[in-house]
């Protein structure tokens, strides 16, 4: 697969070209119907059993027109094709606005762990299960007191025979209400010389007595993601991925994953995407002091503005993939940062987007008449969720200038 | 305007009902009680109503012939900035700014008919003035009243109405004989005519207002100079917005320093880091700037002159875009806990997005200024 | 443009071409040299210029039978941005875009005549096209021509002529007869109306032209499609500048960063603290964009349809603003020792300067940006 | 003096606006003329003899009109009357737009410090030749390796009899080649318990053997600071203010007194004040890409923002004086935050009046179709001095953030 990473885009061959307008005539035909009710616009938004369902039948259907999980082996549930093509198919996803892909957590970070890190056994238990949907994953990493500092989980896994028994507090858990796993991170020694070396990563599943799943209600008014209590679980000890305090290394894995590496994704689209071309269509309906939104000049000017960013990061991409133009000394550059720049960027897009709209910006969802039915009154809060969740823009600014441009911690 | 004539008024008076305000605020409009009436249809809470008008809030700027304390716009500010610190809910700004219009514009009968039960609390009252068109300015609206008989015939449709659902009296801004008049509407007369809208700060009520064949006596027009009143009017709500935003903007100002100075992450408190330490000390500048602005518009705002109109619009402009920021900063700072609904952040969030869509954001009134002092 | 059809091409020419450049002009265009020719009145070193001739820069865009490499706008890119990044300063730009504009709208025997003493470095050529009222479009120029006897005789005043006072050769624009012109003068033809201007970059010239009373022949006329050559050349000026901005950027970034890794204060290196570290990751990532913005627009530029000038102001514009605030914080992380002459921020501080105001700063562009797109 | 600090503005005396109506007719009158050569904007840009006579000769003008020093004893040299009538001739200064009091350093923490800690033949010495700027004083804090780090000082003083022999090496020393003394920040100790313990502070005569004082090139290309060498300069030990080991303490109070007390100042203005209504005169000058610059509604709406934040300025010092309206538990703010935010103002403001000059703002000072000769130019670079000096703009978040926020230090 390395050689498709820094195959200049350019030469799409005939081949790409021909999935690209065959996915995209599947997506016209297959893209299911606006249901009637409020859809989440990303995989942490989901606040009941009927967008679930809905949007795993969505997953099933893309999965097993052999839409997903095309690079993955065959042998676990994938379809044995390069990476290019799930790329291609991703990007009409995207393009086409198709509903996302409602199993984030396996697809993107417990699925590449259990095919690069587990056992044979758990690839065969778990990959296609992710890629079907038929299993919801969740991840365990945050604690309350811990919520930046990982490394610091005091959730602990106690060995007794051939189980771990689990006891703590996990916290911010999507999903978790719909999940039958877990990826989990816990302190199976606190006696080691330091506290990294004390934690043990699991295939936690969640239907054991002593887990307990509540709601958390999130600043939009909508529920979506979960504290997990847990007293005295016993898990089997064969989910646990690597040995005894390799955990950390297994979950820093992990986000290197979800940062954003394409190589070994299962593709899908993660998110309903949100852009200026968006908010142009919010910007035509909408009036400030009785005139229409887009004759303002201060309006055009900061669309403008984000028209270039937002095109930025599609380009990062894109010359991510030509090595001769990638920075000298800060080579991954495009891709450590593209979670600070995208998370931030959608935060501060989200908030334009409302604030163009005037007077009319003061209505939130469900007011009949706020435009567009508050789409970005709502976006602008759960933007917040990609500038906190999976740390924090702080962090992310931390970790991007000590690992690629060497300056030291502080 | 040089340096030297800026100058910061603050009378006993002002002194003396801040106090009142900020005491009598931080133990009734706790975060407990503020919550409480989210649910809640009305939206507030009328017993509270009834003590803020017996400390005399709802008479400050009324004449004491109409049973006000004859007090101005400085003396609202007063209590304004700690309604906003505290997120106090009530329809005090709709019943002050449709008080100041009847005053400014009613006969002698529309004023002795209401003011004496605004100051008393018994009536509230408010304005119809947006549209969906979303005009912030006073002028030109698109409701339009004729001529009918002996009375008026309206039509149009009327948006984000200050409390609309819990009014006695609303007076509606029209166009009438091509300029603007106010019409005073018992709320009787609006049955049906009026449905709540949902916004963004749950604290807040407000309501659409479809006026299409609605019909109303000639008595209901008020008297005369609809056009001096309804820009007096705006430029208060810049002003006590502008106190609101400066007040909310410090409650979620030491929300988050409190929460910074306790908070550890990696073994140290959080607010020890120059990422936070930073942007914490540039959204105290930002508020001390507001405040300044603030009093220096209270100051000038029943003076003489075109100072008050833009120093009111200044106020508003900055204290728009410090409270956003504000509030930004603390549910980001706040971390996972802020993305919660359960954390006060988003009350005050989701205040600091409705003022700044209220009577303008600060890029609206930039442009006026422009236009006023280029 | 939806996502999937943005693409970046990056030919081996391109790539062997940046290579070169970058060996070249880092043992070449040290700061030492850099700074050996801001007291000089050329402002250049021709024998470096001579080995860039030999290298075939001179060339890169022009085609074969002049002389040149027949490559395209995406190849001069190759070399802008290294040489922005390594502050060389010489009459390329002034003479690339020149010979762009002889190779578009010149006669068959105009181009003949300097294509190839261009491409050699024998010749130094520059556009005027700016005037006092400042304006950064192809159109409307104040500076007229009209019909006299056998030629032309002009009137007005151009400014800001690249490289004015080495050109051997000006296109100079005009209006002629209601629509844009070039008219090109040897520079013996200009004897005392060049003046040497001062600019904010002292290692770039240029001059101020007074056009009042000029006579020029019939010849000097370039044959046809003045209009569409200058819109060509203005949209070459976008991307080359970003180019050398993007490198600009780059090379004070990596000033700044080698700086904050080393100094210390309090005991600890400044890179260490946030307020150091984070702002370098934006303007870190801010350069990212910028190189894929650039890369992008020079990608499309030779191409079809109207995306090569979005593109390029788009890049113009980005470009700018990085540029800006990468030496904008040079300064300020040098601490006292960057608000020294000796200190080299400055150089790129005031080549940031200088390039935001050449050619359109990023409101500008947007503001076109916002006709093309909203 | 205390009551007149919180005196509220308004009360102005009659006795107030007389004096007020005095100086400005004062100030009409004896206003220079333009002297036809180029004059620095503020003490850190004199850069030959011809300026800096210039100014000496206006300061003194303006002290024996009575107008300065006047809140300071008059057995020293002053006028011994209440502070706020310096305060009304300050500003009438500033708005008369009169050239600036060139020996800021003597007026602003030399002064206030010999005045406040010096012995009684120091202030007998020292104070009168301050304030009619017969003696220039400069500073001497910063070195080489400490620009920040002002208590990490390695200037030794070594005690000899009845002198100290000094060594070491200052730098951004303003006005070092036109100055008398310097107030010297020396380690005497450097065995001490801690870093700080071991300063001791002088006024130190600048005209000893063993003193260089060499020129330091500006960013703009100008002169204006200096380095100072010491080499075994001998110094009487009674310029020591304050005990050996106090050193520290007594710098302190001195940066107090520069970031904005007006409590004890000796009055004057200290810069020609650039506003937005000078970008206003430049703006109407100025044309943007063929129209003039003030059509352009970007320029127009920064202009605001700037006018608005400008206004700010004063406003805050009006309000530091209604107790009433200092927010609770952060009473100093308005005092503690004025040089951020005023030299970050003036470098944004600066930036943006040259920006708006379209393609002419690449034009510098010199050229003669610059627009208001490049003064904005200057001003951008120069007004790095402020972010940059007293204290770097990150140095005075982290004062404000622990002081006044109470803050952990990081």
């Amino acid at each position: 697969m390395a050689d498709e990473r820094t195959a200049p885009e350019q030469e799409e061959s005939p081949e790409l070209r021909e999935l690209r307008r065959q996915v995209a005539a599947w997506l016209k035909e297959n893209i299911p119907a606006d249901p009637g009710f409020k859809l989440p616009q990303t995989f942490m938004e989901v606040e009941n059993e009927q967008q679930m369902d809905f949007l795993r039948g969505w997953q099933r259907k893309v999965y097993e027109a052999g839409y997903l999980g095309m690079a993955w082996p065959e042998e676990y549930g994938g379809y044995g094709r390069p990476q290019s093509h799930q790329d291609v198919v991703t990007e009409e996803m995207a393009r086409a606005q198709a509903p996302f892909m409602v199993n984030v957590i396996g697809l993107f970070w417990a699925g590449p762990t259990i095919l690069k890190l587990g056992s044979e056994e758990q690839r065969k238990r778990y990959v296609k299960n992710i890629l079907s949907a038929e299993e919801i994953w969740c991840q365990g990493f945050s604690e309350p007191e811990n919520g930046s500092d990982l490394g610091n989980a005091q959730t602990r896994a106690r060995r007794e025979g051939d189980e771990y028994v689990v006891n703590g507090h996990k916290i911010w858990t999507t999903q978790a209400e719909y999940a039958s796993h877990m990826i989990l991170l816990a302190r199976t020694n606190p006696d080691a010389p330091n506290k990294y070396a004390g934690l043990t990563f699991f295939l936690a599943p969640m239907d054991v007595p002593g887990v307990e799943v509540n709601r958390i209600r999130k600043m939009t008014g909508e529920y979506g993601f979960n504290e997990v209590l847990f007293r005295d679980a016993r898990i089997p000890a064969s989910v646990r991925v690597g040995e005894e305090g390799e955990g950390w290394g297994v979950a820093m894995a992990v986000l290197m994953f979800e940062r954003g590496a394409s190589e070994g994704q299962a593709g899908g689209n993660t998110m309903t995407v949100l852009t200026t071309r968006h908010v142009l269509d919010t910007a035509r309906k909408a009036y400030r002091d009785g005139r229409p939104a887009l004759e303002d000049p201060y309006v055009r000017d900061r669309m403008v503005q984000f028209m270039i960013e937002e095109r930025a990061i599609p380009l990062n991409r894109r010359r991510a993939h030509v090595q001769k133009l990638l920075t000298p000394g800060r080579e991954l550059a495009p891709m450590l940062m593209g979670k600070l720049m995208g998370s931030e960027y959608m935060r501060r897009l989200s908030d334009f987007a409302v604030n163009l709209q005037g007077g009319n910006g003061a209505l939130y969802m469900g007011d009949p008449d706020a435009i567009d039915n508050g789409v970005w009154q709502r976006a602008q809060m759960n933007s917040y969720s990609a500038t906190i969740g999976g740390g924090t823009s702080e962090i992310q600014h931390n970790i991007i200038g000590e690992r690629l441009l060497g300056l030291p911690k502080g | 305007m040089s340096e030297a004539s800026f100058n910061i008024r603050y009378s006993d008076e002002q002194a003396m009902l801040a106090d009142t305000a900020v005491s009598f605020l931080r133990s009734k409009s706790t975060f407990e009680h503020v919550r409480r009436y989210i649910g809640d249809a009305a939206g507030y809470d009328p017993d509270l109503w009834k003590e803020m008008a017996d400390l005399g809030w709802l008479g400050i700027a009324l004449p004491e012939e109409h049973a006000g304390a004859g007090l101005g716009a400085a003396e609202l500010v007063s209590v304004c900035e700690p309604m906003g610190q505290y997120l106090m809910a009530s329809p005090f700004l709709a019943t002050t700014l449709a008080g100041q219009a009847l005053l400014r514009a009613g006969s002698e009968e529309q004023k002795q008919a209401w003011l004496p039960r605004i100051a008393s609390g018994e009536a509230i009252a408010t304005l119809a003035l947006s549209e969906p068109d979303g005009s912030w300015e006073p002028e030109g609206f698109a409701a339009k009243a004729e001529t009918r008989g002996e009375g008026y015939r309206l039509s149009g449709t009327k948006t984000l109405v200050l409390d609309g659902q819990n009014a006695d009296l609303v007076l509606i801004a029209v166009t009438l004989d091509g300029v603007p008049a106010l019409l005073a509407a018992e709320t009787e007369r609006l049955a049906g005519r009026l449905r709540s809208e949902i916004l963004v700060d749950e604290t807040r009520r407000s309501a659409r207002l479809d006026l299409d064949g609605l019909e109303l006596p000639a008595s209901a027009r008020l008297e005369d100079h609809a056009t001096d009143a309804l820009r007096y009017v705006y430029s208060l709500a810049w002003l006590l917005l502008a106190a609101e935003q400066a007040g909310g903007a410090n409650g979620v100002f030491d929300l988050t320093l409190d929460y910074v100075k306790t908070r550890k992450q990696f073994g140290k408190v959080i607010g020890g880091y120059q990422a936070i330490k930073h942007p914490m000390v540039d959204i105290m500048m930002e508020i001390e700037n507001t405040r300044s602005l603030l009093y220096y518009a209270a100051t000038v705002f029943d003076g003489p002159g075109g100072e008050s109109g833009i120093a009111a619009r200044m106020a508003k402009a900055y204290a728009t875009d410090a409270f956003r920021h504000a509030a930004d900063r603390s549910i980001q700072f706040h971390g996972a806990m802020g993305f919660t609904y359960e954390c006060h952040a988003q009350l005050f969030f989701r205040r600091a997005q409705w003022a700044r869509h209220s009577f303008g954001d600060a890029a609206h009134h930039r442009r006026h200024l422009a236009d006023l002092m280029l």
